[in-house]
């Protein structure tokens, strides 16, 4: 009967740990609401899409630096409180549950959809406002939580860039790939609507796995149907070695990706030659936006690094939220909805931003880019 | 026809990796009946040291290292990694060689684990790219295109799995290797030095795989953490399609895994290559456990 | 009258012959032995005629049932339980568990029962504690009951596997080599309790043995067998001056 | 003596239903969580802690749960209590098919049948538009109980608690059962078992349904907890997540499996804050558990007398009669 004795004791030893470890956690947290207002912010800071959440968590910690050296708001400093999501459903429901429990005023973050959307709903549960920057799949505004408030422009609209752009030169022939995993899925299935829409055609409509490296014959396929374009809606790591096996295997027509691969890796990845004139559909990062030179450079001398994709749409969340906070004057969450849900003309870096009545832009922000000589540059 | 030979010489290259990595898998099963998960890391170290003392004999990732350097590193590479492989048998599996079968698969998994995680912290999380630039220059042949960089790794893998078949056919290590395989303890009573021959099985395979890890990462251009865990099952796919612990069996079975999944991709869809290279595994080992080249065993009821 | 009934039995593995078109009978009620040089395929025979292996052809009949084709679970079932040449005990279960296993095939509560702790239930389990005591008694090893299969001296376990195989409740036991690794004394155990086997249970006793001692002792039926075939059959005094058993053991053995 | 381990047992589950009320919601998430792994943990451990097969694509059954309640959830409209039985169905013929190729195969082709199987019900799910492909499926309605709506985190707790105390007593008495102790048998000599009059074949299948059934009644509460449910979830890591657990705890054992339960999920949540490190260093602790530790934390006793009791320590001379496999 030893055994039992020890099995009890495991278990307290186990409990208390629990115990211990969570009444210190919130001891801090209510410290941290005398004079800081706590906001969550859910990225995914390790894997494999942890460059880009790094980039993101940058840009939003220069925001609240930029906040709290004027002064604050509602009397008080920001302190963000910041939560790995690892672009992982599971990852990401444990950690929204970590961020309710700390009691954050409110959420700005979300990269991945797939793990965006389970943690959207602990926070609409919780009754806690959530700024997502870079998540767009469009089953995010289809749950309809009135918590939700979605920056970046949406999957059908640049589904619909992509279309479009195709039309305006004449390629009708279009075959789309995507990698199987919830956004780039999503984003192909609006691209093939959209481009049937335009009156083109869908020759291919292919998956490939997310870690696949060989993409030979795949390419092979392509190039026997000989497609006016290409559309891939993945990420850049599987991007950028395949647009380097479309120009080896000569395959036809222009190679066009989704805003998951816009970053400067898919031109380091296919090499600048391989590069040139892909096409790359995205609400442009804070290069090309005129006005955002200060923002670009105090990002570089402070992290010796250019800005990432959704670098500007973080910085933006983030003061759309203090925005948010001093016109609701209060950290009150039905007030902080309110607010939030009445902007109006929002001036962020390279957007302004209003919501529909689903919470997403009024207006979409995206344009089709093109690579010249190793740099995007602006094409439509 | 064209289409159908281009395919051909897809599956070829995939092959080719397939086959590199299945050899330590089937050597290392061959004589101490460990199923090595961790072995497909070993294919991920390779690439990644290959990456950094490219970086750092040239200063700019290997950008003018001329063909001699790239060939030094190649070799260098392969033999730190042969010996990082003989480190974790050291360590990891000789404590185990008598223990229950659970445990030391679970010890693999849980050495996959930390050779994969100590590179992310290493190395980091994101993908890295290998500067070097290959031709894209090449062959037509009735109408398909095969490179000369394809051509290289197909004629360099055959090269190092020549170089096994002899080592293991002609030279008494590898007499000694085939007597372990057959019967462990009598070749400890016959004066082998067992453990020996067990870290050098380690080392060969390691060394192998990192060879591919490298060509790997020469020829698509991008290397992260976690590549050899896919490959690494796939390895081992073809590792059982060949008969496992056959040698020759391994070099086919890569081959044919290799030209089968590039088939599949083409007439069924690259989303479903897994599930035909997994459903291919199970068959085989439910149907024809022995493999292609295995024979056939008693029938037991 | 026959219990078993072996016809033209023939195994070959690949292009090997390893068991020959052999024939023989064992009466009920008797001790019978199976004897031969090492590699005469005695073992083989075992494994047939309880199912291990799948004859290439030939009749094996238990009780008048044919047994080919049946699993070795189903050939135990029908009355025939075995031990192995190298004891095949459970090493970490204890000893009384390892005599449970062999109840299994005599009651059939199923996951229902085991769940809700049904009457039937607790009635079968106490039923099955009762053999496997019974048996653990029989054979002598009760001091040993609690302690793991591999930490039981081994003459103990030597006799935990009889037991384990009596508890199956079997019409014929088929023993292995059961006197392979014992003293002079356990061997004088052994024949005690084989002897008991048949006389208090009535179970008809076919073993295969080496020594020939044991054999003179209490066999009363020899098949002797060399590659595969039979090649003697009688009492023992019959059959150990038979020339060609002296021949087949001639300088490899110490006969007699 | 059995007085006292009742009492520490009941006491245990006393504590476990009061936490509630004394944990905020992170730690009550992370303790649902745990009580999921001691759900499916109890489950493998039929399959691999009793029978001794090694299953390296258990979160497949899991998946199977998971899938079953959404879709009829979703899709068909069902309630969530009626979808028990079917996924449970499912989740046993699942079971089945992946058991019946593997009977004949060893141990470690086992592992990897058993790990392809799972990869391919993970791609199926990825593939098909039954299970929403990659995006999964969203907006799983909660469950009902009367009029009460299951919706808090307590909720949760409570239903998956409830499920953990019942798969925990389910293995443990078919642990003590006959066809438990057949496992048992198997696990330890194969062909000793078949000759013992055991149908390896039947029990062998019957242990991989039951572990589905468990696994999949986990994936079923999991579906309308989460109330939306993806691929990832289902993945290769998640299987080896739930064989380390039970194989840390104790293969076989059941307070031990609840045990490496609870460490495999709350180590990671202590060492969030060494992030990168967190799976090296279980990978590291893995290779030096295996080495030092291989029975596990708490592993099984089968010796039902104290060693220490036996006068002398006699001399085994036992041959070496392993598994020779």
């Amino acid at each position: 009967m030893r055994k039992h004795s020890m099995i009890a004791l495991g278990f307290v030893l186990v409990l208390s740990l629990f115990l211990s470890a969570c009444s210190s956690k919130t001891g801090s947290g209510d410290n941290a609401s005398g004079d800081e207002i706590l906001v969550g912010v859910l990225l995914p800071v390790t894997g494999n899409n942890a460059t880009d959440g790094k980039d993101m968590l940058n840009a939003m910690k220069m925001a609240v630096e930029k906040i709290n050296s004027d002064g604050g708001v509602l009397k008080k400093k920001i302190k963000l409180e910041v939560a790995d999501d690892g672009c992982d459903p599971q990852m990401a429901t444990t950690a929204a549950n970590k961020l309710v429990s700390k009691k954050v005023v409110a959420i700005v973050g979300g990269y991945c959809s797939g793990s965006t959307l389970p943690a959207s709903g602990v926070f609409h549960n919780a009754n806690i406002p959530m700024i997502v920057a870079a998540a767009n799949s469009s089953e995010l505004p289809k749950q309809g939580y009135d918590t939700l408030f979605l920056i970046n422009g949406l999957v059908p609209d640049q589904a619909q860039s992509g279309a479009d752009y195709f039309k305006d030169k004449g390629a009708k022939n279009i075959a789309i790939i995507h990698d199987n995993s919830a956004y780039a899925k999503d984003l192909a299935d609006f691209a093939k609507k959209s481009v049937e829409e335009n009156g083109g055609k869908t020759i291919a409509f292919e998956a490939i796995n997310p870690e696949e490296k060989d993409f030979g014959s795949l390419m092979t396929k392509l190039k026997s149907l000989k497609p006016d374009g290409t559309y891939f809606t993945g990420y850049y790591a599987a991007g950028g070695l395949m647009l380097k096996q479309f120009k080896q295997k000569g395959v036809s027509g222009s190679f066009m990706v989704g805003d998951g691969s816009y970053s400067p890796d898919i031109i380091q990845i296919a090499g600048s030659e391989a590069a040139n004139d892909l096409l790359v559909t995205a609400t442009p990062t804070a290069n090309f936006i005129p006005g955002a030179e200060e923002f670009v450079n105090n990002y570089k001398s402070k992290y010796n690094l250019s800005p990432g994709p959704f670098s500007a749409l973080s910085y933006n969340g983030m003061n759309l939220l203090v925005d948010a906070l001093k016109r609701a004057d209060s950290t009150d969450q039905d007030k902080l909805k309110k607010a939030l849900k009445e902007t109006k003309a929002f001036e962020g870096i390279g957007q302004v931003i209003e919501f529909s009545d689903k919470n997403t832009l009024n207006q979409s922000n995206f344009h089709v880019m093109k690579v010249v000589g190793g740099e995007f540059t602006l094409e439509k | 026809m064209d289409v159908f030979l281009q395919i051909f010489f897809d599956g070829l290259v995939m092959g080719a990796f397939y086959s590199l990595i299945a050899l330590g898998y089937t050597m290392v099963y061959g004589i101490i009946k460990l199923l090595n998960f961790a072995h497909g890391d070993f294919y991920m170290l390779g690439a990644f040291i290959g990456y950094a003392l490219l970086s750092f004999i040239t200063g700019d990732g290997g950008l003018n290292a001329g063909l001699l350097g790239i060939g030094a590193v190649f070799i260098i590479t392969m033999i730190i990694v042969g010996l990082a492989g003989i480190g974790v048998e050291r360590i990891a599996y000789r404590p185990l060689l008598t223990a229950p079968r659970l445990s030391i698969l679970i010890t693999a998994i849980g050495v996959s684990l930390s050779l994969e995680y100590a590179s992310m912290i290493g190395w980091g999380a994101s993908y890295k790219v290998y500067p070097i630039k290959l031709s894209k220059n090449g062959l037509e042949i009735i109408g398909a295109q095969i490179s000369f960089a394809q051509i290289g790794l197909i004629v360099l893998s055959a090269l190092l799995m020549l170089g096994l078949r002899l080592f293991i056919e002609k030279t008494i290590y590898g007499k000694a290797m085939r007597a372990i395989a057959l019967d462990q303890s009598a070749c400890s009573l016959m004066g082998i030095n067992v453990y020996r021959i067990i870290s050098l099985t380690f080392f060969i395979g390691a060394f192998l795989a990192a060879g591919a890890g490298i060509m790997s990462g020469v020829y698509y251009g991008t290397i992260n953490f976690m590549m050899g865990f896919i490959i690494g099952l796939k390895a081992f796919t073809a590792a059982v399609l060949g008969g496992i612990g056959n040698i020759t069996g391994a070099m086919i079975g890569g081959l044919v895994l290799g030209l089968v999944e590039s088939y599949g991709t083409y007439y069924l869809g690259g989303s479903w290559k897994d599930v035909l290279a997994f459903g291919i595994l199970i068959l085989f080992l439910v149907f024809k456990p022995t493999g292609i080249l295995g024979a056939k065993e008693m029938e037991r009821m | 009258m026959s219990i078993l009934t072996v016809k033209n039995l023939k195994l070959q593995f690949g292009g090997l012959l390893a068991v020959n078109d052999l024939s023989f009978t064992v009466e009920k009620n008797t001790i019978s032995s199976i004897i031969g040089p090492n590699g005469a395929g005695k073992t083989s025979v075992f494994n047939m005629i309880t199912g291990f292996y799948r004859p290439t052809s030939g009749e094996i009949e238990l009780d008048g049932t044919s047994l080919i084709n049946n699993k070795p679970s189903q050939i135990t079932k029908l009355g025939m339980a075995r031990t192995f040449q190298n004891l095949r005990l459970f090493p970490n279960l204890s000893a009384l568990d390892n005599v449970k296993s062999g109840m299994h095939c005599r009651t059939k509560e199923a996951v229902w029962g085991a769940l809700f702790h049904t009457k039937s239930q607790k009635e079968e389990e106490r039923l099955i504690e009762e053999v496997a005591q019974e048996c653990i008694d029989f054979v002598g090893v009760r001091k040993y009951m609690k302690r793991s299969a591999k930490n039981l001296p081994y003459g103990a376990q030597r006799y935990l596997e009889i037991a384990r195989a009596l508890a199956t409740k079997p019409k014929i036991l088929l023993l292995d080599e059961p006197a392979a690794g014992l003293n002079f004394e356990e061997k004088q155990y052994l024949i005690q309790l084989i002897r008991r086997i048949r006389d208090e249970f009535n179970i008809t006793v076919l073993m295969i043995e080496h020594d020939m001692g044991l054999i003179k002792e209490i066999s009363e039926n020899i098949t002797v067998i060399d590659y595969g075939c039979k090649i003697a059959e009688g009492t023992p005094d019959e059959v150990l001056k038979n020339e060609k058993v002296i021949e087949a053991y001639l300088g490899k053995e110490d006969v007699i | 003596m059995k007085k006292y381990k009742k009492h520490s047992l009941l006491l245990l589950v006393i504590v476990m239903f009061i936490l509630p009320l004394l944990l905020d919601i992170y730690w009550l998430d992370v303790l649902t969580l745990v009580l999921f792994y001691v759900v499916l943990t109890q489950g493998l451990n039929i399959v691999v802690g009793y029978t001794g097969l090694l299953d390296l694509g258990y979160a497949a059954f899991f998946a199977v749960g998971a899938y079953t309640t959404a879709i009829l959830m979703t899709t068909f409209h069902w309630s969530f209590w009626l979808t028990l039985p079917v996924a449970a169905l499912f989740a046993a013929v699942a079971g089945i098919i992946v058991g019946t190729p593997t009977l004949r195969l060893r141990s470690d082709y086992l592992a990897i049948v058993t790990l392809g199987f799972g990869e391919i019900v993970r791609i199926l799910a990825i593939n098909l538009d039954i299970t929403g492909s990659s995006s999964g499926i969203y907006g799983i309605p909660r469950p009902t109980i009367g009029s009460y709506v299951l919706s808090s985190q307590q909720d949760f707790y409570y239903l998956i608690l409830i499920v953990a105390i019942i798969s925990v007593l389910v293995v443990y008495r078919l642990g003590h059962s006959r066809i438990g102790r057949a496992w048992v048998y198997i696990r330890e000599d194969e062909d000793a078992a078949e000759a013992m009059g055991i149908n390896r074949i039947r029990l062998k299948l019957l242990s991989y349904a039951t572990g589905a059934v468990i696994g999949s009644l986990a994936g079923s509460i999991f579906a309308v907890k989460m109330s939306a449910i993806a691929p990832l979830s289902f993945s290769f890591l998640q299987s080896v997540m739930i064989l380390l657990a039970v194989v840390l705890g104790g293969l076989g054992s059941i307070p031990g499996v609840v045990i490496g339960a609870a460490l495999v999920i709350v180590l990671p949540e202590v060492l969030r804050g060494a992030e990168d490190w967190r799976y090296l260093i279980f990978g590291v602790a893995l290779v030096i558990m295996m080495i030092f530790r291989p029975q596990g934390i708490l592993p099984k006793k089968y010796e039902t007398e104290d060693r220490s009791d036996l006068d002398e320590k006699e001399e085994t001379n036992d041959k070496d009669h392993s598994m020779s496999v």
